[in-house]
């Protein structure tokens, strides 16, 4: 039942946060439900993968082949988490925010939510399509409506995008279930299917298209840099924070598994692709001036290693682009919240306009650099395991050209700390341009929000076993089905 | 004011169905005209038959002669006056010697027309006559192919000859009596 | 059968030569009496056919009533050789081409249809006779004729509320 | 399928039928004008024509040369090809009906039978519809191609006047073809003669009225005669017409009378049967001589309604457009339908 | 059966009632009446209750597809007809009449819908176009209706004349007009009457149907329409004419598909690239949607092109989908004076139920999930994908679908995220307060949500 | 006849009405042209009607059965439905463009621009 209350409490307290016309109230709403949520986000975790709770098997659309059938496994798990952790922190974070219609924005913001929840948590491919849109369409209404100028353009572009890519799967379900003996869309069925190399081909691109706009991956990244610019500040954390995961949850759960043998065989491409997307956003990157493109690009980076990773299909990789996901995550809000505050607090985004940030507001500077050394994966911080262990997967990896691999994951490892670093040094250090804004260096919501951050940086960077736990099984699972036909050992 | 008691009260009742239909009113409209088919017809075969003019009936003029056949007319131009019409033109001569038969009085009409188109036959220049040379006969005048036909000289208009030509005199002469 | 076929042939080529001399006259008025030509020729292929009722039909119907129509509204409208408007030569040939191509396709995909020696009967068989006709109307086509009678009344109220001044 | 069969004889005899019926509609509607004028001045208490001829016998052989001898005028302005075309598919209009018309029984000449009726096709009454629905062509091109206003629009109003009253005319006669169920005229003709001899007009006054007043208007005769209206519309379409192609048009008008006249009489009266309830065949005379009394009888019901046409035209006024119009729409139709309708009922009921 | 004669019945009577009756809400709650009425007897005749039965002789045939297919066709009319019911009494002062024309117009569409015989299709679709010229140019006065119904009306009949050239070719091969093609297809070439009579067919149902090359016609004829007809005539008659499409290719011509199958396959490519490309281009809502209206024709003709269960299962599905949220639409946009996309700024302010609405039919006809558009172009794809080699067609398919969402969202932006212009007419808001037209909406929108999360409401029907 | 000289003339007909439908740009007269394409399908419904009947007559006679049969009314009954509707589209057809002449006083299709823009 975890699965199902996780979807429907944000879709029922969504709704009806669009009748709350007060302000104030919604505001609290929204936050009671998140909390609600983390409370079942965090029990779900608790429960060993395949507990009876976790899984749930409903009656839907039967006469299309459809079930409604969602279940955690450790991957669910890890994602429901952090979605269950990241939307009370935006909250908390942005509780100062006001927005012109409140209680449309937390309404949507919830619907999201509960859209996010669905896509990690559907284990039948129509339902998947149909959260993996329902996820889109409040982000669409809440970057157009609340974002910044050339929203409705930007925001478009980011629809388009994602929707052509949706789409393209659909196409690849749908052909999926017509080969289906039992004409369903539920994974296993999926998983069970032996497809001819070419089929897999072409229905391997179908979905990689999806997945690698969400991402996003090299050539298909255009719309991201924009529209995580020009989102308002909590949107932008769901959108990179969060959303971003569906697309490589999507690799993993619905991609690997269903086409190995394509997988395998084109491999090689996506990993050049991402080589090329790591190394052109790390440089791109380098040479930003504004926080939150510098951020945007950097997310680029971070999910084309987690992308070289999935496709290394090894348990190591598989396991670290699990836990990464989380830190990533959870990394990535913290720096946004932090770009929000800065923003707000000074009027400006761009570095060239700051400096001496660390003299003004000390606690801010702390926490920015510990989120940020998170990011670049300095050791005992989250973000070193997930990095290790995937640079340990596609070391592994059983590409012929995985030489270039590595140098290419390293490159953008070093890369990342060089704009990252650079980052807060233009910010925080160097001569105090900035004039003093007066306001106290950090209200108690942002110091809350920031703190649990920072914890749980700490926490998992000095015992990552506890997701190492969650996430092992699942990543057995999906590298056994991999390699079920021996492909990927040599 | 009921100046006489002749004037009817107007029906204005709105015409009824089988009114409407008028077949009625069209049945007894074609009895009408059929029962047409047995009325005697007045008309007469023209040329052959002819209707008699009445007593004082007003027809073309004649210039008289007297009973040694001289012409009455003396140009005193009182018929062209009377003439509403202006058809009358005539222009006098003196008689000259020898002429004694021809004309009654020394003065004569040399030329004397009248326009027949403008006519109206009413017999005023009869009644102005004081020599009793004009008067207007029982004819009609007949048709012609132009205008110029209709203006009627003296010789169009002069009654024959009574001693020359007594039966032509006489046929002129119609009902109508010598008052001499 | 010679008589038949010189009737064929001589009903064929004026219905083809007035049908051509319609969409070739500048004046409107001659269109119409052109067409009218063609579709007694038309009905004259159905009387060579046998097919009485619908030569005659054709003739009440579309000589004497569609074409006075015509005739009626391009009167009333008095359009002639000057109103008839001026167009494009090569729109003209194009249409002209696109047609021919249409001719050929079809002639082409056509040709072989009567390699069977198929003969459409000439002067026989009274299936064209009203009698024949009215029975299967009446019996068979009764639905059909039905609906007709709603496609009718349809076009009336439609004339009537197109036509009506308001 | 006459045509195609070569039956010299056969052929001959139609010729001579032909030519026999066509002369006699030219000679009779020669006379009918003779025969208006006679009427019109006996109506009106005048004499009429007497003097070509005995009782003016000649007056239109006088007539007819006078009109050919005119000078023949074409506008300069007018379609000249269209305006010879108009009176002279008025008049074929006019002489092609007669060709269904039976205008007698039999005649045994020579061993052979010989039907009085040029083509016995079993869509007579369609054909006198086909026929007869052209006729407006006459009038529509005539007028057209005068190239003149009141021309055009006597045209107009012709063609109109003939379409609408054309609906209510095939409306009242479905009823007669429901009573004989068939559409050959001698079939309707045979229906009247066998078993009790009763004409149709006693089955369907209401149909022979409506067929009546649409022939009056379809043959543009008084009160129908708008399209000649001569005080509105100065002389009609044949406004610029002069000589013989003036006279083709006058002419057209009264073999249409001779025609629907004789249509009348054979569809209402019997057609050439000599008198209602009565068996001529028991008078014992020849089989040659009851076709010939038959001949007589019909031409004798002919002239009956053509001295009607007459009378009408010199007792009824004319009806305005718009009274004419709803005439023919709302008042003839619905009569027609409802006239059709009741038959259609009785025959069924009768007929179980 | 019900239906046909119940809606002729009905179309007499709104004819007489314009003439009877003085009150415009009367003839109006008449027709209201008449369309639930029939709705009633068609899913009477579901139940196997027929109130007339006439012996057809075989041309008719009230299959359950047709039966569902009337259903829901009468349901939209019925909605249509409270929607935009008022709309249609500013068009011109016959407005009864044009009732009683709708009426006979859902005869056609019954037709169509039924027919076993080509008589009684070419009948139906004589019967449908009549009356929607007239709609078309019943607004007299103004030119661009004038225009397109004459425009509408040449092209029609033209397309008319190439339909009756297809089944006189077909009855030459054939010797019967009945649908059932079967034992022509046991010779081992098929005639070249055939092919030929099938070409023609395919033309100029294409044509109906508005499929490039053949839709030129469209966007002119929708513009210029009044509004109200526009909608009746971009919804209930364009899916009708495509239940007749298809059950004609079903019926006649499968066993022919490898014939038609591939010019099908390009008309509809070309039928969703021009359409969808297009649209993006439009600066009025109107004549954005008359290029949706083709676009949505491409989807549906994917039933066409793979004529299997699923696609007959989708054409209910999309008929209904499609009709419920174009009339919701079209019915806003017959109420507002600026038909341009700026027409519509600020009105998720103004009227947040009316824009709410408006912006799950917009949804709908994108294809998002969650609304019956969606499963109604899922169905569509999964049908298409079970031909071989018809992959390309599908991604093009869904490209396309993507280019429609720009479209479609220019609506919702304009809704949602601009500014409601000074100017903006306040007459327009109080239009939509009418209670009726509010909870038509809502039902609408209701049914919409419902059909995209239960398809099997719909499908049932079709089944059981 | 041989059936196929049928189908040549109808599809002459038929294709000249189709180069007016495109040529000409006077409104009535496309209208005509349709009307002429109309009647070439019926010449060639009579023709097939007339060519199915004399097959059915063929293989009754090589049956022995009696040579009475009606296939083939169909085909002459279609012929009739179209003339019907013909006369109905017609009525509506005239209607509206008399109605767009009242406006415009043209009839010339050219001017039918209005909606491009």
């Amino acid at each position: 039942m975890i699965p199902v209350l996780l979807i429907l409490i944000p879709l029922l307290g969504g709704l009806s946060a669009f009748f709350i016309k007060n302000e104030k109230s919604s505001r609290i709403w929204t936050l009671l439900i998140s909390l609600i949520v983390l409370v079942f986000g965090v029990y779900g975790v608790t429960l060993k993968a395949g507990a009876a709770g976790l899984t749930y098997n409903g009656e839907w659309m039967q006469a299309l082949g459809g079930s409604f059938s969602v279940a955690l496994d450790g991957m669910g798990q890890l994602l429901c988490l952090l979605t269950a952790i990241g939307f009370p922190l935006i909250f908390a974070a942005t509780w100062n925010n006001t927005y012109k219609n409140a209680n449309r924005f937390f309404a949507l913001m919830l619907l999201s939510q509960a859209g996010l929840m669905g896509v990690f948590v559907a284990m039948d491919a129509l339902l998947f399509y149909f959260f993996w849109e329902l996820a889109l369409i409040p982000v669409y209404f809440l970057c157009s409506q609340w974002g910044g100028e050339d929203r409705i353009r930007v925001t478009f572009k980011f629809f388009i995008y994602t929707f052509v890519g949706s789409v393209l799967m659909l196409i690849g379900i749908l052909y999926l279930q017509s080969q289906t003996p039992d004409h369903s869309f539920s994974i296993y069925s999926f998983y069970k299917l032996e497809l001819s190399p070419n089929t897999q081909s072409w229905l391997f691109w179908l979905f990689f298209a999806a997945f690698a706009i969400k991402m996003p991956v090299w050539p298909l990244h255009t719309w991201q840099p924009d529209t995580y610019e020009k989102s308002p500040g909590a949107v932008t954390m769901v959108l990179s924070g969060i959303m971003v995961k569906m697309g490589v949850l999507g690799l993993i759960r619905w991609l690997l598994p269903v086409f190995p043998v394509a997988a395998y065989s084109w491999g090689d491409v996506v990993g050049t692709l991402c080589i090329i997307g790591i190394i052109y956003a790390s440089l791109i990157a380098i040479r930003q001036d504004d926080i939150r493109r510098l951020i945007a690009y950097s997310s680029i980076a971070h999910i084309g290693l987690m992308c070289l990773a999935v496709f290394s299909a090894n348990e190591s990789g598989m396991q670290g682009v699990m836990i990464q996901m989380f830190n990533h995550g959870i990394n990535i809000i913290g720096l946004w919240i932090l770009a929000d505050i800065i923003e707000k607090k000074y009027g400006t985004r761009k570095m060239s306009g700051l400096g001496g940030l660390a003299q003004q507001a000390p606690v801010m500077s702390i926490f920015f650099v510990i989120i940020a050394l998170a990011n670049i994966a300095l050791p005992l911080t989250n973000g070193f395991v997930g990095e290790f262990l995937m640079f340990n997967g596609v070391i592994n990896t059983a590409s012929n050209y995985y030489f270039i691999f590595i140098i290419g994951a390293g490159m953008g490892i070093i890369l990342g700390a060089v704009y990252t670093l650079n980052m807060v040094r233009k910010t925080f250090y160097g001569a105090n341009i900035v004039p003093s804004s007066g306001m106290p260096d950090l209200s108690w919501n942002e110091k809350l929000a920031l703190s649990v951050i920072v914890i749980i940086i700490l926490i998992l960077g000095v015992y990552p076993q506890l997701f190492l736990n969650i996430s092992e099984d699942i990543s057995k699972m999906i590298v056994n089905k991999v390699d079920v036909r021996g492909l990927i050992s040599k | 004011m009921q100046l006489t008691n002749r004037s009817i009260e107007v029906s204005r009742k709105p015409l009824t169905w089988l009114e409407k239909l008028y077949v009625w009113n069209i049945i007894k409209g074609m009895a009408i005209t059929f029962s047409h088919l047995f009325k005697k017809r007045p008309t007469i075969n023209y040329p052959e038959q002819k209707r008699p003019f009445s007593k004082i009936f007003r027809g073309l003029h004649v210039l008289n002669r007297d009973a040694e056949g001289r012409e009455n007319c003396t140009a005193c131009g009182l018929c062209a006056v009377a003439c509403p019409a202006e058809a009358i033109t005539m222009e006098a001569a003196e008689r000259l010697p020898g002429e004694e038969n021809l004309y009654r009085e020394e003065k004569y009409a040399a030329k004397y027309e009248i326009n027949m188109l403008r006519c109206i036959f009413c017999g005023l220049c009869e009644e102005a006559c004081p020599k009793d040379a004009i008067y207007l006969s029982q004819t009609f005048a007949p048709a012609n192919y132009a205008r110029k036909g209709f203006i009627y000289k003296k010789e169009d208009m002069l009654i024959p000859h009574p001693i020359n030509e007594p039966e032509a005199y006489q046929k002129a002469l119609g009902e109508k009596s010598v008052k001499n | 059968m010679i008589i038949i076929k010189i009737l064929f042939g001589f009903l064929t080529v004026v219905a083809i030569f007035s049908a051509l001399m319609m969409i070739t006259s500048k004046n409107p008025v001659y269109s119409v009496l052109w067409l009218i030509v063609t579709f007694f020729s038309i009905s004259g292929h159905y009387i060579l056919l046998n097919a009485q009722f619908l030569a005659i039909v054709n003739i009440i119907v579309y000589a004497g009533a569609i074409m006075v129509l015509f005739l009626f509204v391009i009167m009333l409208m008095n359009l002639n050789k000057e109103t008839e408007p001026q167009k494009n030569r090569w729109i003209k040939m194009i249409g002209a081409i696109a047609g021919g191509c249409l001719l050929l396709v079809l002639v082409a995909a056509l040709k072989d249809v009567g390699l069977k020696k198929q003969v459409a009967m000439v002067n026989g068989g009274d299936i064209g006779l009203i009698k024949n006709l009215g029975k299967e109307l009446f019996s068979t086509y009764v639905v059909p004729f039905e609906i007709s009678s709603i496609l009718f009344l349809s076009a009336m109220v439609g004339a009537v509320v197109i036509g009506k001044k308001e | 399928m006459y045509l195609l069969v070569i039956d010299w004889i056969f052929l001959l005899e139609k010729f001579i039928l032909v030519g026999f019926i066509v002369t006699l509609s030219l000679i009779i509607a020669m006379y009918t004008t003779y025969a208006e004028r006679k009427v019109a001045a006996w109506l009106q208490d005048r004499r009429g024509p007497n003097r070509a001829g005995p009782f003016g016998i000649l007056q239109p052989l006088a007539d007819g040369g006078k009109l050919f001898f005119k000078e023949e005028i074409i506008p300069l302005a007018s379609s000249k090809f269209l305006f010879i075309l108009g009176p002279s598919l008025a008049m074929i209009t006019a002489l092609l009906t007669s060709a269904v018309i039976p205008w007698g029984g039999t005649l045994h000449i020579f061993g052979k039978d010989v039907s009085l009726q040029i083509a016995d096709i079993n869509i007579g009454i369609l054909y006198i519809f086909g026929v007869v629905s052209l006729g407006v062509y006459g009038i529509m091109i005539g007028g057209w191609a005068s190239n003149n206003k009141f021309s055009l629009i006597a045209a107009i109003r012709g063609a109109s006047q003939m379409i609408s009253y054309e609906l209510a005319m095939g409306l009242s006669l479905l009823a007669v073809l429901m009573l004989t169920g068939t559409l050959q005229m001698s079939g309707i003709v045979g229906n009247q003669i066998q078993g009790s001899n009763v004409w149709h007009v006693i089955y369907q006054p209401i149909g022979f009225f409506i067929f009546f007043v649409c022939a009056l208007a379809e043959c543009n005769r008084t009160p129908f005669d708008l399209p000649e209206a001569e005080n509105e519309l100065n002389f009609g379409y044949h406004q610029e017409y002069s000589s013989m192609k003036l006279g083709f048009y006058l002419f057209a008008e009264y073999i249409n009378m001779f025609i629907s006249s004789a249509v009348m009489a054979t569809l209402f009266f019997g057609g050439y049967d000599i008198l209602p309830f009565v068996d001529e065949t028991k008078w014992g005379l020849s089989g040659n001589m009851l076709t010939i009394l038959g001949f007589c009888a019909l031409m004798a019901k002919t002239f009956f309604f053509l001295f009607v046409f007459i009378w009408i035209r010199w007792t009824i006024p004319r009806f305005r457009y718009d009274q004419l119009m709803n005439l023919g729409w709302k008042k003839l139709i619905p009569l027609a339908l409802a006239n059709m309708i009741i038959t259609a009922a009785v025959v069924l009921w009768l007929n179980k | 059966m019900n239906a046909l004669i119940l809606s002729a019945i009905f179309g007499v009577l709104m004819m007489f009632s314009g003439v009877m009756l003085k009150q415009k809400a009367s003839v109006r709650n008449i027709a209201c009446t008449g369309m639930a009425l029939l709705l009633i007897a068609v899913l009477l005749e579901m139940k196997g209750v027929v109130l007339f039965n006439v012996n057809t002789t075989g041309m008719l045939s009230f299959t359950r597809f047709t039966l569902v297919f009337n259903a829901i066709i009468f349901f939209s009319t019925f909605i249509y007809l409270l929607l935009s019911a008022r709309e249609m009494e500013n068009v011109g002062v016959n407005y009864a009449e044009f009732f009683a024309l709708i009426f006979f117009i859902l005869c056609g569409v019954v037709l169509v819908t039924a027919f076993k015989s080509l008589l009684i299709l070419f009948l139906g679709i004589e019967i449908i176009s009549i009356p929607l010229y007239i709609l078309t140019g019943s607004d007299k006065r103004n030119l661009k209706s004038n225009e397109a119904s004459l425009k509408y009306f040449l092209m029609g009949a033209f397309s008319t004349g190439i339909m009756l050239m297809g089944i006189a070719l077909l009855y030459g091969a054939r010797g019967s007009f009945a649908t059932d093609f079967s034992d022509l297809m046991t010779a081992e070439k098929p005639s070249p009457l055939l092919i030929g009579g099938i070409l023609l067919i395919l033309f100029s149902m294409a044509f109906k149907v508005s499929a490039v090359p053949f839709h030129f016609w469209t966007p002119d004829v929708y513009d210029g329409a009044p509004t109200v007809f526009t909608s009746f005539m971009a919804t209930i008659v364009k899916v009708a004419v495509f239940v007749g499409f298809i059950r004609l290719f079903n019926d006649s011509f499968d066993e022919t598909q490898k014939q038609w199958r591939f010019v099908i396959a390009i008309i509809t490519a070309a039928t969703l690239l021009v359409g969808n490309i297009t649209a993006v281009f439009q600066q009025s809502v109107k004549r954005m949607l008359a290029y949706s209206s083709i676009a949505q024709a491409g989807f549906m003709l994917l039933a066409v092109y793979a004529m299997n269960s699923d696609s007959w299962e989708g054409l209910l599905l999309y008929a209904a989908a499609y009709c419920f949220a174009t009339i919701g639409i079209f019915a806003v946009l017959a109420k507002m004076n600026d038909i341009t996309f700026s027409g519509f700024n600020g009105l998720g302010k103004k009227d947040p139920l009316v824009a709410g609405t408006l912006s799950v039919f917009l949804f709908s006809l994108a294809g998002i999930p969650l609304t019956a558009g969606f499963l109604a172009k899922f169905y569509m794809l999964k049908a298409a994908l079970s031909v071989n080699g018809s992959l390309w067609l599908v991604i093009l398919a869904v490209l396309m679908a993507a280019v429609s969402v720009s479209y479609y969202f220019k609506v919702l932006q304009a809704m949602y995220f601009k500014e409601p212009d000074i100017s903006s007419d306040q007459t327009v808001i109080q239009a939509f307060k009418q209670p009726v037209f509010r909870w038509s909406l809502i039902v609408l929108a209701v049914f919409i949500i419902l059909l995209g999360l239960f398809p099997g409401l719909l499908l049932t029907w079709y089944y059981f | 006849m041989p059936i196929n000289y049928y189908i040549f003339l109808a599809i002459a007909l038929f294709s000249i009405g189709i180069v007016g439908v495109l040529t000409r740009r006077n409104a009535i007269i496309i209208f005509m042209c349709i009307e002429l394409m109309l009647n070439a399908v019926n010449l060639l419904l009579v023709a097939f009607s007339k060519k199915h009947y004399l097959v059915e007559l063929e293989r009754l006679k090589v049956a022995g059965l009696e040579a009475v049969t009606n296939v083939g009314t169909d085909g002459q009954l279609f012929v009739f439905f179209i003339m019907v509707v013909a006369a109905a589209e017609v009525s509506v057809g005239l209607a509206i463009i008399v109605m767009m002449y009242r406006n415009i006083h043209s009839v010339d299709v050219n001017f039918l621009n209005r909606l491009k823009h």
